[in-house]
């Protein structure tokens, strides 16, 4: 009991899936032109199913084709068709972005076609064949239009925000905000307001938030961030008595964790102390475990800011070139404690230990020993 | 998430309305209350892995060096009046008001796609800044956490668009404000995670 | 023009597909919400997961019968005995008792069906996608084997390189939805749909301890959905969250694992409970002894429940501190544990002993029972626990737990309930030998581990050597090959059960409306019940109320019958409900459940996978959203005759 | 639209009036305002304490009003803070064995 | 079923039963007991209920009564429903009395257990704090767990000779009557450190370090194993324990201390030197053993082995095990004299080490042949990726015969 609607629908979903399985299989696979083949697998298939399932809605071609033959509607969607075409050819030479646009378009188009099609010969009423197509189309609608409304206000407004200095950022997201309730409540309050007028408002502030997106867009992100991407300063510790602007700014944290410490280090009174867990008292030495990440507590107890700086012996850069492997914890100051974790992965030979210290302060060390 | 979404329909599917029931409450509600207190033991886990892991930073920025205070309490000051437009919205749909209950609808989602739009912004500069997801345990714990609750944002918005649909074709199933008041339940909710993280995450240094 | 009047009813306007109206065949059982149907389905399928499990508990037995076992190689034994953990805990005990109590709740409170009849099938169909999703990972590539508890950072990438785990914590997590759905549904049926009359403190207790167990369920579940959600990312998208290099705590795993994970325990041991509660007193003709102790003891274990999971983790350097606090904690929660033994064995006291088999596996349990409770408070000693956890002595006492503990008690549930769900009895005399293969075998099985435990031999290890097997004649390599032989014993046991069930299918004898002299509601109704299950709904005046309303005492004192359980039920037919609105089928719980695993493949392999399967979830929601709320008929007519269940079918 | 009562006064079956919510939301929006200023201004060994209680008092106060949980059955309280407690307790104990508090 | 006609007659059987049983009760229990322990094996290794130290001691005594209690408890309630089912079976006697219980019987039936736990929770908590004191510590050893074996290493301690860390594996070496402090981590996955004669055990976690305690009451060898799942080959990762009198002990430093001897020129072992130069130091190091132009070579793990670290070698022949003490170094005889051997001569003979009659050569020949035909361990190259290359245990090096001959050759002087 097919339709030939059904038969049709069958046969692109088939195709689909074949070329889906062949381009999966034989072509090397791209993320785009998968999506765009699973895509219209999904498509296909569900209106398959749904013209299947349907089937007892009374579609039957011939209780109706003859005077629904008579009465096509004008549609728009053989000219987004088009257009996703355009779109996807532009796209192949372009950026992959705009052959998804078109893709998409493409696909939209397809479905929305179809069911009208399909819809506007189930019977010679165009009421009753509009709400078919509404019964079929809608539960897909929504969530297509409100997952695309909801990205372009959120694609928007981040490029704004992006795009602007923080403070104006503040400012404009919280008036925003506050145009948004503020219409609210106009409207609200109002009731005799005209639909024309709210559709005006609305249409006016989506065309001003796109505007202001595609603008934010253009002018890209905001300096400072711009550079933070570049330099990637956070990743960049700078291990002597010098501040630096990142790494050191705002330490303020001490850890919230103590359960996995292998030793406390404290300056005190212009000295370095060790304390091992595990071994009571003070030690101007620690015996550390080899190939394993050692974490160390630095605890800052004296007036003035101050880092640790761990000395891991040299790496090779090149042939008989080698460098000082050193790391170190940020500026802290007085009271505050931060984690150093480092792994020493080869045994301590004597003449060249390891060593923690604290860079600006001559002669205070602790020896790290590993076995 | 689907499940809250499923409320916009079961109240047909309780062949015994709320007026027969043992305790006289209606299903969807108990469910719905219930839910979120399931909803509780899930971000209680989510900040509690923040809490542990937050000053856990080996490399890229500790949490005092990116957040941007000023910004998040905009975010947070609108994901409240969100709130306040989505109780009107119950409350209109109590006294059968259509017309304010879709508008305050419509504006309670705009509301909450403007805080996703602003959350969207943080993470990208963020990511700038050096915070990538696996960059350290306070990143992928921050990114977690807030983008959970960034994802329950979008599924209520997504709901919120949808009932507001469904009023317009008159198909929503069962009390309509009972159905507005679900979704509201749900919306207050996604605000209260707000509030706990911009107390303890934001405004409490590690 | 008529068609457009069909579309402007009420029903039919509001939905984009009609309800299934065809409900002959196999669609009888896919587009079913009758919480019935359900129940059997998800019984079916904790029984071929009850079958897989044992299969993989049988080869890590054999491998293990002799020294240096060559049957498994180490990678095999390792995914086997994760296999075997994951599958019994999250694919048998929990779905059959889920499958215990989306049959008998409803019967039980004298309701028609569940609160949420789609969120019900929908959670059966997740269960049975994440479950087959688990054990699809053995085809590709090989299964997690990490342990049931899956450890971090030994379930990492680095460690665990294999998609074993990804497909682990994917399907549990299927699963979880599954679970929680289902929580949430059965708390608000029993909370919100019980028959006018029963009183919270007349509900069975069988429906007591569902009502503990899905509140358990309802708040541990997220627990483990963060941790499975922490792994996921970890594996699949590179977050850190275990990886000690960056600084992180492994115990952060363990701590949420087990905040679940205990919980957990009391979730597979729970709804045994409530079924060998409704089991001694049948049997016994007596009311269970104490039943406010009973259900007060159920709730106090839920909620002490919560406070000692770190007991599992004693020997993980919590500090004394911790240790000392969980280690008293744990003990507390044996109390009313002690109190529900105390009141089953006071039921038998006193009482007129009838020993069906039902009643045969309900007293193994507590014998059982009481075994792996005493050694579990044997190890609530923190000091001991940490000579004896990982050891044989923790699974021999688990298994006399869950064994002895949960899987009696289902045994007892399937004899007691099979003519309620069938219609016919289960053979009594294979029923006998299967009791006795089972008991035998499992003491044969797991006993013989608490010896080989406290002398010394760890868990999880795919082979053991006579080095470390000691001297005498009954040293560990005679234990282990006893312990082996025992899983056969068992394995027979079970084979007979399968093979009572056909032999009932085939021929059993057709069961009496009472065939047990029962006394709750679920036995007010036809066997098998009919689709609306209660022709009116009985109006409650007693705990036990079906008893009540066939005996009274006389002026004796003595407990006389005044009405035959046929008598009862003409009187509820008699009054039969005119008009009786059952749910309607629905397409779109399976393919929302579809969905899921199709996403969750996606997250393995391709994300464009993933997208497809987010799709049909959402689809499927919509669907579902904007279904109609009923079918085209949904009018009931009240039966006409008292054995009427294959005539009434309509749910419309 | 009633303006003028009093949120208290104008508890209804389902809650407040339109001015009440107002108001409310007025209050929270004041309670916000307190705690971004903890981050300008020292508050010295209240620091900690007074933004947990504005935390509490923002929670209870989105609950119990704006979800109607102050007007509900008992049930909903009873099911929701179960939850929540059980969360509380659950993870404070579990972040205490990290030495979290100390 | 066998229906019983007399009931009366049943009923004063049962009675007799029960008074039989009554009588016998001490006996029962007695020979329940000893039946248990007489259905134990004898001399296992790893059995925890054969204290050998303090801490072990404190567990035993602990745990021994709550043994006792439980299995009372358990016969009471067996009994109890044994008596029932015997009782009150159906002998068509009228439908009892539908009684709902007895409130005052159940409230004591609850305090009575809730009283014994008490109890036993008092103890409990006593006896925890008491295993976790530390402070009287007197010798801390480093214990380090990876996939899957042990690495110790003992900080410098001049108390006891230990001038400068000492690093070995397998075997860990303590002096009797020492207050011996584990401080344990772990390289890649949690493992856990138990030695059931001297104490419970104790992960090893990684990014942690927990402590526990051990201490010998005698000299002997105390075995233990892994007993937290850590992958493939868990159950081949194994330890033992051994303790020395203080003498022994300070022997044993001083032969760890010793500086490397090179084998004498022209030897095999001398060839065997230039093999494990070529082929083992890559992750192997053996401590004072210097290449042609005289600079010391220092292994690199870390660039081979995932876990970063694989066992110093120095003075392997001073050990009785090898491959994460999964392999005796010993022959079954010589291993069975050192195992079997009193206190008072253990020490002499385990400090002998291993000489070439004792060696176990099949299993160690075995192993330099292909390693991961003889432990499961993720060694094959095809499998690195999640690694980047790295391996988890010792890779099939393909040696030859006579590179075998002449490596065991040179082993054997690593005393």
């Amino acid at each position: 009991m097919f339709t030939p609607g059904s038969k049709y629908l069958i046969a692109i979903t088939g195709l689909s899936a074949v070329s889906f399985a062949l381009y999966m299989l034989l072509v090397h696979p791209s993320a785009i032109g998968a999506v765009a083949l699973i895509g219209l697998l999904a498509a296909t298939s569900l209106l398959t199913g749904i013209t299947l399932f349907t089937r007892d809605g009374h579609a039957s071609e011939g209780q109706t084709s003859a005077a629904a033959l008579d009465t096509p509607t004008p549609s728009m969607w053989p000219l987004v068709g088009a257009a996703g075409f355009a779109l996807l050819l532009v796209g192949t030479i372009t950026t992959p972005i705009v052959f998804i646009f078109g893709i998409v378009a493409m696909l939209a188009a397809l479905v929305e076609w179809t069911v009208q099609a399909w819809s506007e010969r189930s019977s010679a009423d165009v009421a009753y064949n509009a709400q078919i197509r509404q019964r079929i189309l809608n539960p897909i609608e929504y969530p297509i239009l409100a997952a695309v409304g909801i990205a372009v206000i959120i694609f928007s407004f981040s490029r704004v925000m992006l795009a602007i200095n923080k403070d104006a950022g503040a400012i404009i997201f919280i008036a925003a905000a506050a145009a948004i309730s503020l219409v609210g409540v106009l409207i609200s309050v109002r009731p005799q307001l005209k639909k024309s007028i709210v559709g005006t408002i609305a249409v006016v502030a989506a065309l001003g938030l796109v505007g202001a997106g595609i603008a934010g867009m253009g002018v890209g992100m905001r300096e400072e961030l711009v550079v933070a991407a570049q330099e990637d300063h956070y990743a960049h510790k700078e291990c002597g008595a010098e501040k630096s602007e990142h790494f050191d700014k705002g330490v303020s944290e001490t850890i919230s964790a103590t359960s996995g410490a292998d030793a406390t280090i404290e300056l005190i009174d212009g000295k370095l102390t060790a304390h091992a867990q595990g071994i009571e008292g003070l030690q101007d030495s620690i015996t550390v475990r080899r190939s394993n990440p050692i974490n160390i507590i630095f605890r800052n107890k004296d007036a003035g800011e101050f880092r640790l700086s761990a000395y891991l012996g040299k790496t090779k850069v090149a042939d008989g070139v080698s460098e000082d492997l050193i790391t170190c914890t940020q500026l802290l100051p007085q009271g505050a404690e931060q984690w150093l974790t480092f792994t020493i992965a080869k045994p301590s030979v004597s003449g060249e230990p390891y060593t923690l210290s604290i860079p600006g302060l001559a002669g205070q060390s602790v020896e790290v020993v590993v076995p | 998430m689907w499940f809250t979404l499923d409320n916009l329909a079961t109240a047909h599917d309780t062949h015994e309305g709320a007026a027969h029931s043992s305790t006289g409450l209606s299903n969807v509600k108990l469910g719905m209350w219930l839910f979120l207190g399931t909803e509780c033991l899930l971000f209680g886990g989510l900040i509690s892995t923040y809490m542990l892991y937050r000053g856990r930073v080996g490399t890229g920025p500790r949490p005092s060096q990116v957040f941007d205070i000023p910004f998040t309490s905009v975010s947070s000051f609108v994901l409240l009046m969100s709130s306040l437009t989505m109780v009107l919205a119950v409350s209109a749909a109590h006294k059968r008001d259509d017309r304010s209950t879709n508008l305050w609808l419509v504006i309670t989602a705009l509301l909450g796609a403007t805080f996703v739009g602003g959350q969207v912004y943080e993470f990208t500069a963020f990511y700038n800044e050096g915070m990538g997801f696996s960059t350290s345990l306070f990143s992928s714990s921050f990114f977690v956490l807030t983008g959970f609750h960034g994802v329950h944002v979008t599924v209520g918005i997504i709901m919120l668009l949808a009932l507001r649909g469904m009023l317009k074709n008159n198909k929503v199933p069962g009390s309509r404000a009972e159905t507005v008041e679900m979704i509201g339940l749900y919306w207050h909710f996604v605000d209260i995670v707000w509030i706990i993280i911009f107390t303890l995450i934001y405004l409490i240094p590690a | 023009m008529a068609n457009i009047e069909n579309f402007a009813t009420p029903s039919s306007a509001m939905g984009a597909l009609k309800r299934p109206v065809v409900t002959k065949g196999w669609r009888e059982w896919v587009f079913t919400v009758d919480h019935k149907k359900l129940g059997i389905m998800y019984m079916a399928t904790a029984m071929f997961f009850f079958v897989v499990g044992g299969l993989e508990a049988v080869l890590i037995r054999l491998q293990l019968a002799l020294p240096n076992g060559k049957i498994l190689n180490a990678d095999l034994y390792n995914q086997m005995f994760t296999m075997h953990a994951t599958t019994m805990v999250f694919l048998f005990v929990m779905p059959m008792a889920a499958g215990f109590a989306n049959y008998f709740i409803p019967l039980q409170i004298g309701a028609r069906d569940v609160a949420f009849p789609r969120i019900n099938a929908f959670g059966f169909w997740a269960l049975l996608f994440g479950g087959l999703f688990i054990n699809l990972s053995w085809f590709l590539g090989g299964a997690a084997d990490g342990g049931w508890f899956m450890y971090a950072p030994n379930s990492g990438p680095i460690f665990s390189p294999s998609h074993g785990v990804d497909f682990w914590a994917l399907g549990l997590q299927i699963a979880g939805i599954a679970s929680l759905t289902g929580a949430i549904n059965l708390i608000v049926t029993i909370l919100n749909m019980r028959a006018p009359g029963m009183k919270l403190m007349r509900m069975p207790i069988f429906t007591w301890m569902i009502l503990v167990v899905q509140f358990l369920l309802a708040f541990a579940v997220p627990v483990i959905t963060v941790a499975l959600f922490l792994l996921s990312f970890q594996r699949n998208f590179g977050a850190t969250f275990f990886d000690v290099a960056a600084g992180a705590d492994p115990l952060l795993w363990q701590h949420l694992f087990w905040i679940f994970g205990h919980p957990e325990v009391y979730i597979l041991i729970l709804p045994s409970f409530g079924i060998i509660s409704e089991v001694l007193p049948v049997f016994s003709r007596k009311p269970l002894f104490g039943y406010p102790f009973v259900v007060f003891s159920g709730a106090a274990i839920g909620f002490v429940g919560w406070g000692v999971w770190a007991h599992h983790m004693f020997a993980s350097g919590l500090g004394p501190v911790s240790v000392a606090v969980f280690s008293i904690s744990t003990m507390a929660i044996a109390v009313p544990t002690g109190v529900k033994i105390v009141n089953w064995t006071l039921t038998l006291w006193g009482g007129k002993l009838w020993f069906t088999t039902a009643m045969k596996f309900a007293i193994g349990l507590i014998v059982l029972f009481t075994i792996g409770g005493l050694s579990g408070v044997t190890h609530s000693v923190a000091p001991s626990d940490t000579q004896q956890t990982d050891t044989y002595y923790i699974v021999a006492h688990f298994h006399y737990v869950l064994f002895g503990g949960a899987v009696l008690g289902l045994f007892s549930g399937f004899y007691y309930w099979w003519p309620k769900m069938f219609g016919k009895m289960l053979n009594e005399k294979l029923g006998t030998w299967n009791f006795w293969f089972m008991v035998i075998g499992m003491n044969l099985t797991f006993g013989p581990m608490h010896i080989l435990g406290l002398q010394g031999q760890p868990r999880r290890m795919y082979q053991w050597t006579e080095n470390r097997a000691g001297e005498g004649f009954f040293n560990l390599a005679f234990w282990n090959l006893i312990a082996s032989i025992g899983s056969l014993v068992l394995v027979v046991g079970v084979f007979l059960f399968l093979v009572n069930i056909f032999i009932t299918a085939r021929s059993g004898k057709v069961a009496p409306l009472d065939p047990w002299g029962a006394r709750s509601l679920e036995w007010m109704t036809s066997n098998p019940p009919k689709e609306h299950n209660f022709d009116s709904i009985p109006t409650v005046h007693h705990l036990d109320e079906f008893f009540h309303r066939k005996y009274a005492e006389d002026a004796n004192g003595q407990m006389q019958q005044i009405a035959t359980a046929e008598e009862v039920l003409k009187q509820l037919e008699d009054n039969a409900d005119a008009h009786i609105h059952m749910p309607s089928p629905s397409y779109w719980p399976i393919v929302i459940a579809f969905g899921l695993p199709v996403t969750c493949l996606g997250v393995i392999y391709s994300i464009p996978l993933a997208i497809f399967g987010g799709l049909i979830i959402l689809m499927g929601a919509f669907g579902w959203a904007l279904e109609p709320s009923t079918a085209p008929d949904t009018d009931f007519d009240p039966p006409s005759s008292s054995n009427t269940s294959k005539d009434v079918v309509h749910v419309g | 639209m009633n303006t003028t009562a009093a949120p208290e006064s104008h508890a209804t079956e389902h809650g407040l009036s339109t001015a009440g919510y107002v108001r409310i939301a007025l209050i929270l929006a004041a309670i916000t305002g307190l705690e971004v200023s903890t981050y300008y201004v020292d508050f010295g060994r209240l620091f900690l304490p007074a933004l947990l209680i504005m935390m509490v008092i923002k929670f209870v106060m989105v609950v119990s009003y704006f979800m109607h949980l102050k007007f509900d059955n008992k049930v909903f309280s009873w099911l929701f803070y179960t939850g929540l407690i059980l969360a509380v307790g659950v993870y404070c104990a579990a972040l205490a064995t990290f030495k979290f508090f100390g | 079923m066998n229906h019983i006609k007399n009931a009366s007659d049943a009923a004063s059987r049962v009675n007799m039963l029960t008074r039989v049983i009554g009588r016998l009760k001490p006996v029962i229990l007695g020979t329940a007991g000893t039946m248990f322990l007489a259905s134990c094996a004898t001399n296992a290794p790893q059995d925890t209920w054969q204290p050998k130290g303090p801490n072990a001691q404190k567990i035993d005594s602990l745990q021994k009564p709550v043994f006792a209690v439980a299995g009372i408890i358990g016969l009471i309630v067996a009994a109890a429903v044994t008596y029932s089912i015997i009782k009150f079976r159906d002998r068509g006697q009228p439908i009892p009395k539908q009684s709902h219980g007895n409130p005052a019987l159940e409230i004591t039936l609850t305090i009575i257990p809730a009283l014994i736990l008490a109890v036993v929770g008092v103890f409990t908590f006593r006896t925890v704090f008491d295993l976790n004191k530390t402070s009287d510590t007197q010798m801390i050893i480093n214990v380090t767990g990876q996939q899957w074996w042990w690495e110790y290493d003992y900080p410098a301690n001049n108390e006891y000779g230990i001038t400068q860390p000492i690093i070995t594996s397998g075997q860990l070496v303590i002096p009797v009557g020492t207050k011996v402090m584990l401080r344990e981590t772990s390289r890649d996955v949690i493992h856990s450190y138990w030695i059931p004669a001297l104490n419970g055990k104790r992960d090893a976690v990684p990014g942690r370090i927990t402590i526990n305690r051990i201490e010998a009451d005698e000299p002997g060898i105390y075995a233990g194993q892994c007993t937290e799942f850590c992958g493939l080959s868990h159950a081949n990762m194994r330890m033992e324990a051994v303790a020395l009198s203080k003498e022994d002990f300070a022997k044993w430093v001083a032969n760890q201390l010793k500086p490397y001897a090179a084998p004498a020129e022209g030897t095999l072992a001398k060839e065997g030197e230039t093999v494990f130069l070529n082929q083992c130091t890559r992750c192997h190091q053996v401590n004072g053993l210097t290449r042609a132009d005289g600079t010391p070579v220092i292994a690199a793990p870390d660039e081979n082995v995932w876990s970063g670290a694989v066992p110093n070698l120095s003075h392997l022949m001073s050990r009785n095990t090898f491959a994460g003490a999964m392999f005796d170094l010993l022959t079954p005889e010589c291993r069975n004299d050192v195992w079997k051997s009193d206190s008072a001569s253990f020490g002499a003979k385990y400090l002998a080490g291993v000489s070439e009659p004792c060696l176990n050569q099949t299993d160690l020949r075995g192993w330099l042949r292909n390693a991961p035909a003889k432990k499961p361990m993720y060694a094959n190259p095809a499998q690195l990726a999640a690694t980047g290359g790295k391996y988890r245990g010792m890779p099939n090096l393909g040696l030859s015969e006579s590179d075998i001959e002449k490596l065991v050759a040179y082993l054997l002087t690593l005393k």
